[in-house]
């Protein structure tokens, strides 16, 4: 157990509990596995999850402020503005890696630890691969882990508890499978820890992989349902295509870094580890990097659902709304999102790479947001929505903020989680109908839902002072500088969020009370549910003020709010570096605050009094068809890649059955066929018989002379 | 030498073919003609080879009868009288053992051979016998091809002996054998010396084929239409 | 101490199975359990084997042989008298009983020792007709295999090599499916064709070494033909192709895997643990074993070629698989394109690609053979094996669908279980290979998709989805439970635990191993490739008359970027293999 | 002087052979086979009295002795199994027996 100790120890836990923190929700999935086993039906079944869960709560908490910078260089005081002379758009200077965490002298130094388990993969003996033994099980502690442990355990806490009602029918009996729901979402918090801890890239493939897993597994709970069985199929083999690409990229790596005759990696360094890598990075040629950096991209697509390979992300809403509420919407998803940002030393360096990740951010955000808004099924707006907003990451990361996009990742999982368990609570009282044409004005019936679910709308719509607002401003204001066309396409899209959002939210509440014949009596979810929306609207609502700073001044909105808070700053410390935010455009922020405010208006105008029929569907007609059937992208995949690939495998099967032991029959008929021939000799007859020896004889004396002489 | 004597074989198959069984009377008498020229023909060969000493005409005389006799019994439509020819055969072959001075050899020829077997035969052809004769036996099968065979083989062991015998030739003939020829007790003391092995085991072959026949014999068969019947 | 643990764990198994043979009718239920016995007693040798393994290398060097027996047992030859009595063989060929375990043999033999007691375990229902000649010959099954692992000879390994077919034909010729004939009789002939052309290239290698050596008795001794020098590159090439010959039969290589499938369809489940599990690697392991070191220039010669076909057998066993209809079936195509994958890593030339590809013979006779149990034991349940037919088996079989969902996460990688390691190691070494060089590393990587695709294609059709079954069936005549009775979950127990267990510490084999593959296997290779740049570094200045560079620059020029150029100058694209040898190359070797 | 017997033996031994091969009466081809043992008879008394080195022997004499034994004990089989036949199918063509007949 080498602990690899950077500048700085933390304080107030060991490195070695830290460690622990994974493997308390895997303890508690293995407890509620063996009651699966030993057959004990306890309707308690999902304490030892819970328990698990929040103990990691607890440990990444503590992590997150043991490893606050040092006050030394405090959170920005007022004087903090005056940047250094701007530097290289680059974050790194080409070589100039030092450290462990390479970023700029002077910034914020936040300790970046490596804690070793044991050598897991061993690479062959020693003159193998150049100099290099052991792919080593390590855990990589800094700024960036200790904000995505963060929001992950403490997210997935209370989406625990908030399952804990979730999955019991309305007389409270927890469903078939209720403990297998709760070890796989232990199982889930286990691998998504490792992957955020992940010392190196082989652990965080490990991470992503078993991420996938879980989501197959939940998304398939309900398994006897064809489709739910077919959605979990395809998110796993969509996921496993973005892991191909992302493998690729693991192996280029490892062939820069190590091949030709002086190898970049020194002797006995493990040429995977983010340190090592993240050292010699700099020392690569600019088309490695971006082979790198655009092939770890296809990961990062896969797993993010972005625009290409987003087709799995909508299908995976037949799991149950926790898992959407979890996986696809505050945890799984953003593994993308943190994966680019942490490799910020590889992506930094390769502008062309930077380039494609911001105009796939920028399509994916416009389309699905247009799906969005063209859908009837509350969990698949929601669903868009998520793609949506990851997209706006993304577009973040493409403008060399990865601490914003960061910052959104952490305020979104709070509003998008609550949104989600809110239509979760809506599913519950109505008996599991989910389509908004089939009720409305659920108001009065469910209040405490619909405040909640206020809140959540009003944060995705970046309404003023609330989360949504702080995070997605700087995006779109990254977006302006990087390049106004991209920034006005932000806005629009933040109007048009704003707008679906607020549609989904009028359908469901407004209007008439409607409700769908089968739902007999819908009433209020119990505690164990509204406590913890109520607290995911908390978080929605204070999550923002991590970004931002209180210190009055000519340029702070309103006053005495200004951008880039303690969460930057405490970002900075990490692989992701400090960026240099340009703190103008103020105005920028009353003309978002103004789009939403229009976006909510216009939603109201439409859709205030929950219509039965739907006005964009008669206002677009073929436009909206087209976003409504999801730009037929599914049915062009089938066509363009699984049918040609099904037709490949059943010409390779004729070939094989035919071909190839038509080839092996072949060979056997020849010995078949001479057989043939001979058999007429055999006719039975005696005097035939007597004939051949008489003609044997003679031809053996004939021989024999006419050899003989 | 070889070439007369390919031809008179020639010649000789030819009649065999047409002396053959089935075939219409007249063309079997020509066909028995012909035998008859080239067997003279022969005859009159094997004769010039004999030298003076051996007395010839009974040669020739045993010879003539036992190549006659042969033919009879291979082209003879009823099977009782190729039976009796075969008996001819016999005698005549005992000639010709006599004129080899193996006089107890011809004596037990005639009594195992013409005593037991052949009655065997001629026994076991009454019990066969068919009101009138057979289809089977009055058309013989493929002759054509029987009779080239056979001939093609007997030119080439004719040439085999005739080669076989060239380097003999030049040795001189060896003496007529001493004291009694052929004599039970010149041929009883190898027997009992030099082969005394090879009688048990004949004799034991001959246990072996004793018993052989009787399980053969005592076994009912099922006949086809009662087998068939129950299968 | 160890070498009688050897020898029992070769001859035990055909002594009990002479034993069972002459069982009488009334004794005959105490087969399965005798032979379960002896396979218990076979997997605690194989360990206690394992166990001191370690010590052994620590002690005696990578290459360290456990339970080195060695004695004549057919010579064929003039004797000479030595003086002090007893007689010597002079001249002519003698095969000696000549075995022991190192550190690559090792793993393989536990996984035999492993699967066989399984194996036996799990046809205690599955075969009603019979039983006694069944378990008889499923031992004499085991000494061949353990034989073929253990023989330091190579005459030896033949012998065994062709043993291991005769108790397989019986197996599927009598307690298989419905076209069980033919699959015998196809697998027996294919497989004996090639291993006779293999014979012909051992025996001539034999030869050659006793030319070489001056020695007038030819022994087939594996270190001495091991270490050989001086064959012509032409010569290693033909023996390589030899070698080729039987061994991609038996691997089962792309073009030449059609008796794969029909076979195992075919077998009994017992029978198909076995195929799959073990028998595959009698290929695997010939090539590591034979192939590369004993002719390594020739290995080198044909990497690509081997390359294309691993990559080929992988895309198309997967394409393959998925539109099989048949589980079985789709399960045998699998194990076409992992053993892909295994040639891939071997055909690296590459340590790491070298351990990877033994890592995976272990893990895919783990992976695959437990699928094959976990098929057989949905067989004697519902006498299908039809994905038509099947579905949402989850709900009434929920044990085994967490054993069929975990093996089939195995199977198609997943990290953290056994899978993954090997196919890592082997898509890095095939990555970073000169030999290979980096198309075969992303056409391989195309495997890790294509896997997830046709085995969850299996699993979703089998498990889950609405509930369908055969008419009146599950069948549980036989004493069985809808889900797994408890013998069947210890059946599968141990798998599981070592799927896991290897998939989160590989260094359990790689410690032992990866030394003894350096010593043996990678020093000849890399040996051969220094001979060949050393060959092409003689050919390069000729050729390039207008090069002003000194001398030393071009050196390194030459093995830096022209490494892999200079191979692949030599070889033709369309058939991988050409006579580059020219007289030069060819006197380079003598 | 010994190439007329040997002749004559050749002749009555290929006569035999002739017809075994063309007659299909079972009996007639067994009486032939009886011929062709008297061929051989003569052959090898012939070789006995004339060798072709050194001085006659009496072995030709006692190996024909054998060889009338042999012929005895083929005859007494023959005729059985002749007779079996006979009972079996109630004919004696040769062509009748073809239960060996490759289909």
């Amino acid at each position: 157990m080498s602990v690899t100790l950077a500048d700085a120890t933390t304080t107030i836990l060991p490195l070695r509990l830290y460690a622990t923190l994974p493997f308390w929700p895997l303890l508690g999935a293995l407890v509620v596995g063996m009651l699966v086993v030993l057959r004990r039906k306890a309707s308690a079944a999902h304490w030892p999850v819970v328990l698990g869960v929040a103990a990691s709560a607890v440990l990444a908490v503590v992590l997150f402020l043991d490893l606050r910078p040092t006050p030394s260089s405090a959170v920005s005081s007022p004087a903090a503005p005056s940047r250094a002379a701007p530097e290289p758009p680059s974050l790194l200077g080409r070589g100039q890696g030092e450290g462990q965490s390479a970023h700029p002298p002077g910034a914020l130094r936040a300790p970046g630890l490596t804690y070793t388990l044991y050598n897991w993969i061993s690479l062959g003996d020693q003159p193998s691969l150049r100099n290099q033994h052991w792919l080593a099980v390590n855990f990589y502690f800094d700024g960036l882990t200790a904000v995505m442990l963060l929001f992950v355990t403490v997210v997935s806490t209370i989406i625990v508890v908030y399952s804990i009602g979730y999955m019991r029918d309305h007389h409270g009996h927890p469903e078939r499978g209720y403990e297998r729901f709760f070890a796989f979402l232990g199982l889930f918090v286990f691998s998504m820890a490792t992957l955020v801890l992940a010392g190196n890239f082989i652990l965080l493939y490990l991470g992503w992989e078993l991420v996938g897993l879980c989501s197959y597994l939940l998304i398939g709970f309900y398994y006897p349902r064809p489709s739910a069985a077919a959605a979990a199929k395809k998110a796993f083999i969509v996921n496993r295509i973005g892991d191909f690409g992302f493998a690729l990229g693991i192996f280029a790596l490892y062939w820069f870094l190590t091949a030709g005759a002086d190898p970049l990696v020194q002797r006995g360094e493990n040429p995977l580890d983010y340190a090592t890598v993240f050292k010699c990075v700099g020392a690569l040629e600019p088309w490695q990097i971006t082979t790198v950096a655009l092939l770890l991209m296809c990961g990062a697509l896969g797993k993010s659902a972005q625009f290409p390979l987003h087709v799995w992300l909508p299908d995976a809403m037949e799991g149950p709304t926790p898992v959407s509420a979890l996986i696809h919407a505050a945890t799984m998803v953003t593994a993308g999102i943190y994966m680019i940002a942490r490799c910020t030393p590889i992506f930094g360096a390769s502008p062309l790479a930077l380039n494609v990740i911001l105009v796939l951010g920028l399509i994916g955000a416009v389309l699905t947001a247009t799906m969005a808004a063209a859908q009837y099924d509350m969990k698949r707006i929601l669903a868009y929505s998520t793609i949506s907003q990851l997209a706006f990451m993304f577009v973040g990361l493409g403008c060399r903020v990865p601490d914003s996009a960061v910052f959104h990742v952490f305020t979104h999982a709070w509003f998008k989680a609550l949104l989600f368990l809110g239509a979760g609570s809506v599913m519950h009282a109505l008996g599991g109908v989910i389509d908004l044409r089939r009720f409305s004005g659920l108001r009065h019936v469910l209040p405490h839902t619909c405040r909640t679910m206020l809140i959540g709308c009003l944060a995705l719509a970046g309404f003023p002072l609330l989360s949504g607002f702080w995070s997605k401003d700087e995006l779109v204001h990254a977006a302006f500088e990087r390049h106004p066309v991209a920034g006005l396409i932000l806005l629009a899209t933040a109007g048009l969020t704003a707008y679906y959002t607020f549609r989904m939210f009028f359908l469901c509440f407004h209007g008439k009370l409607r409700l769908p014949d089968d739902a007999a009596h819908p009433h209020e979810a119990p505690l164990v549910m509204i406590a913890p929306l109520w607290l995911l609207a908390i978080g929605a609502i204070f999550a923002g003020y991590l970004g931002v700073t209180f210190a009055a001044g000519g340029d702070s909105f309103l006053g005495f709010i200004r951008p880039h808070g303690v969460l930057h700053d405490y970002l900075h410390g990490s692989t992701i570096g400090a960026p240099e935010h340009g703190h103008g455009g103020l105005w920028l922020m009353y003309v978002s605050a103004l789009v939403a405010l229009a976006g909510i208006g216009l939603a109201w105008a439409r859709f205030g009094q929950a219509p039965e029929t739907d006005p964009d569907a008669r206002a677009l007609g073929g436009l909206w068809r087209l976003w409504h059937a999801k730009y037929y992208f599914d049915e062009i995949y089938d066509y363009a890649f699984v049918r040609p690939l099904r037709n490949l495998g059943r010409f390779f099967s004729a070939t094989d059955d035919y071909g190839l032991d038509g080839v092996i029959w072949l060979v056997a008929a020849v010995p078949r066929g001479l057989s043939f021939l001979l058999h007429f000799l055999q006719r039975g007859a005696l005097q035939g018989y007597a004939l051949g020896m008489v003609v044997g004889l003679a031809v053996m004396l004939l021989l024999w002379n006419w050899i003989g002489t | 030498m070889p070439t007369l004597l390919i031809a008179i074989l020639t010649l000789g198959a030819v009649g065999l073919f047409l002396a053959m069984p089935g075939g219409r009377a007249d063309t079997r008498r020509v066909g028995w003609v012909v035998l008859a020229a080239a067997g003279a023909v022969l005859l009159a060969l094997l004769l010039r080879l004999v030298p003076g000493a051996d007395p010839r005409g009974l040669f020739a005389g045993f010879a003539l009868v036992a190549v006659f006799a042969a033919l009879r019994v291979i082209t003879h439509g009823k099977p009782v009288y190729s039976a009796l020819y075969f008996i001819l055969l016999i005698f005549a072959v005992t000639g010709l053992l006599v004129l080899l001075e193996a006089t107890f050899l011809s004596m037990a020829l005639v009594i195992i051979y013409a005593g037991a077997i052949l009655v065997t035969y001629v026994f076991v052809i009454m019990l066969a016998q068919q009101s009138r004769p057979a289809p089977y036996d009055v058309k013989s099968r493929e002759p054509v091809w029987g009779c080239l065979a056979g001939f093609l083989l007997l030119i080439l062991l004719a040439r085999q002996i005739e080669l076989f015998l060239v380097p003999a030739q030049r040795t001189p003939l060896p003496a007529p054998i001493a004291e009694a020829p052929g004599t039970i007790e010149a041929v009883g003391v190898p027997l009992l010396t030099e082969y005394v092995v090879a009688i048990q085991i004949i004799g034991l072959l001959l246990l072996a084929a004793l018993v052989g026949a009787i399980a053969i014999a005592r076994r009912r068969p099922t006949t086809r239409a009662e087998s068939e019947g129950d299968e | 101490m160890e070498a009688l643990a050897l020898n029992l764990l070769i001859l035990l198994p055909l002594a009990a199975a002479v034993v069972i043979c002459l069982l009488p009718e009334r004794r005959a239920d105490t087969a399965p359990k005798l032979s379960l016995g002896v396979g218990l007693v076979l997997l605690i040798l194989a360990l206690a084997l394992w166990l001191r393994l370690p010590a052994a290398q620590h002690t005696r060097g990578p290459s360290a042989l456990l339970g080195d027996t060695d004695c004549a047992w057919l010579a064929v030859g003039d004797r000479a008298r030595l003086p002090e009595g007893g007689t010597i063989l002079v001249n002519g060929v003698e095969l000696r009983y000549h075995v022991g375990l190192d550190a690559i043999s090792l793993p393989l033999v536990v996984l035999t020792a492993l699967l066989v007691p399984l194996s036996i375990a799990c046809s205690f229902t599955a075969i009603r007709t019979r039983t006694r000649e069944y378990y008889a010959w499923l031992l004499a099954l085991t000494t061949g295999m353990i034989g073929v692992f253990a023989a330091r000879d190579v005459l030896l390994f033949y012998v065994f090599f062709e043993f291991t077919l005769v108790p397989l034909y019986f197996l599927i010729g009598i307690w298989g499916g419905p076209r069980r004939r033919y699959a015998a009789t196809k697998f027996f002939l294919y497989t004996f064709v090639g291993s006779v052309i293999t014979f012909a290239g051992i025996v001539y290698l034999a030869i050659r070494a006793a030319a070489l050596n001056f020695d007038s008795v030819v022994s087939f001794d594996l270190n001495l033909l091991s270490t050989l020098h001086g064959l012509t590159s032409t010569e290693q090439a033909w023996l390589f192709f030899a070698f080729f010959c039987g061994f991609a039969i038996k691997v089962p290589l792309f073009p030449l895997h059609t008796w794969l499938p029909l076979a195992h369809t075919e077998a009994p489940t017992a029978g198909s643990v076995l195929l799959a599990g073990v028998l595959l690697k009698l290929g695997t392991y010939g090539f590591l074993r034979f192939a590369l070191p004993m002719v390594p220039e020739g290995a080198l010669h044909w990497a690509t070629f081997m390359g294309g076909l691993a990559l080929a057998g992988i895309i198309y066993g997967a394409l393959c698989c998925w539109v099989q209809r048949d589980v079985k079936k789709l399960v045998a195509y699998s194990s076409v394109s992992h053993l892909g994958f295994c040639m891939l890593g071997m055909f690296s030339i590459l340590p790491v690609g070298l351990s990877g590809s033994v890592l995976y013979m272990v893990n895919h006779g783990l992976s695959t053979g437990a699928l094959f149990l976990v098929v057989g034991m949905i067989y004697e349940r519902y006498h299908t094996r039809d994905l038509d037919q099947l579905g949402g088996l989850a709900r009434q079989m929920p044990i085994l669908a967490f054993f069929f969902m975990l093996f089939a996460l195995s199977s198609i990688g997943l990290p953290g279980l056994n899978g993954f390691v090997s196919e890592f190691t082997v898509l890095l070494a095939a990555f970073n290979s000169d030999v290979l060089g980096r198309w075969y590393g992303v056409l391989g990587a195309t495997g890790i998709l294509l896997g997830a695709v046709y085995m969850l294609y299996a699993v979703g059709q089998v498990l889950f989805g609405p509930l369908k079954e055969p008419p009146h069936t599950p069948d549980l005549s036989t004493g069985l439970k809808r889900d797994l009775t408890p013998r069947e979950i210890a059946i599968l127990a141990p798998l599981a635990v070592l799927v896991v267990l290897l998939g989160v510490a590989p260094r359990l084999i790689t410690d032992t191993l990866d030394p003894a593959l350096q010593a043996q296997i990678v020093a000849r290779v890399q040996e051969a490739t220094q001979r060949a740049d050393d060959i092409a570094l003689r050919k390069a200045p000729a050729n390039e008359p207008t090069n002003d560079k000194p001398e030393t620059e071009n050196v390194k020029l030459e093995t830096d970027q022209d490494r892999a150029g200079a191979f692949a100058g030599s070889y033709s694209p369309v058939f991988g293999f050409s006579f580059s040898g020219s007289p030069a190359e060819a006197d380079g070797g003598r | 002087m010994l190439l007329p017997y040997l002749l004559l033996g050749a002749i009555l031994f290929v006569l035999g052979l002739i017809g075994f091969v063309t007659r299909r009466n079972l009996i007639i081809m067994f009486l032939c086979t009886e011929m062709m043992f008297q061929g051989i008879i003569l052959n090898l008394v012939a070789f006995g009295r004339y060798p072709l080195k050194g001085a006659p022997t009496f072995d030709g004499q006692v190996f024909a002795l054998f060889l009338i034994a042999v012929a005895a004990a083929e005859a007494a089989l023959a005729l059985a199994l002749v007779v079996l036949l006979y009972r079996y199918q109630g004919t004696l063509d040769a062509n009748a027996y073809r239960m060996l007949k490759d289909e």
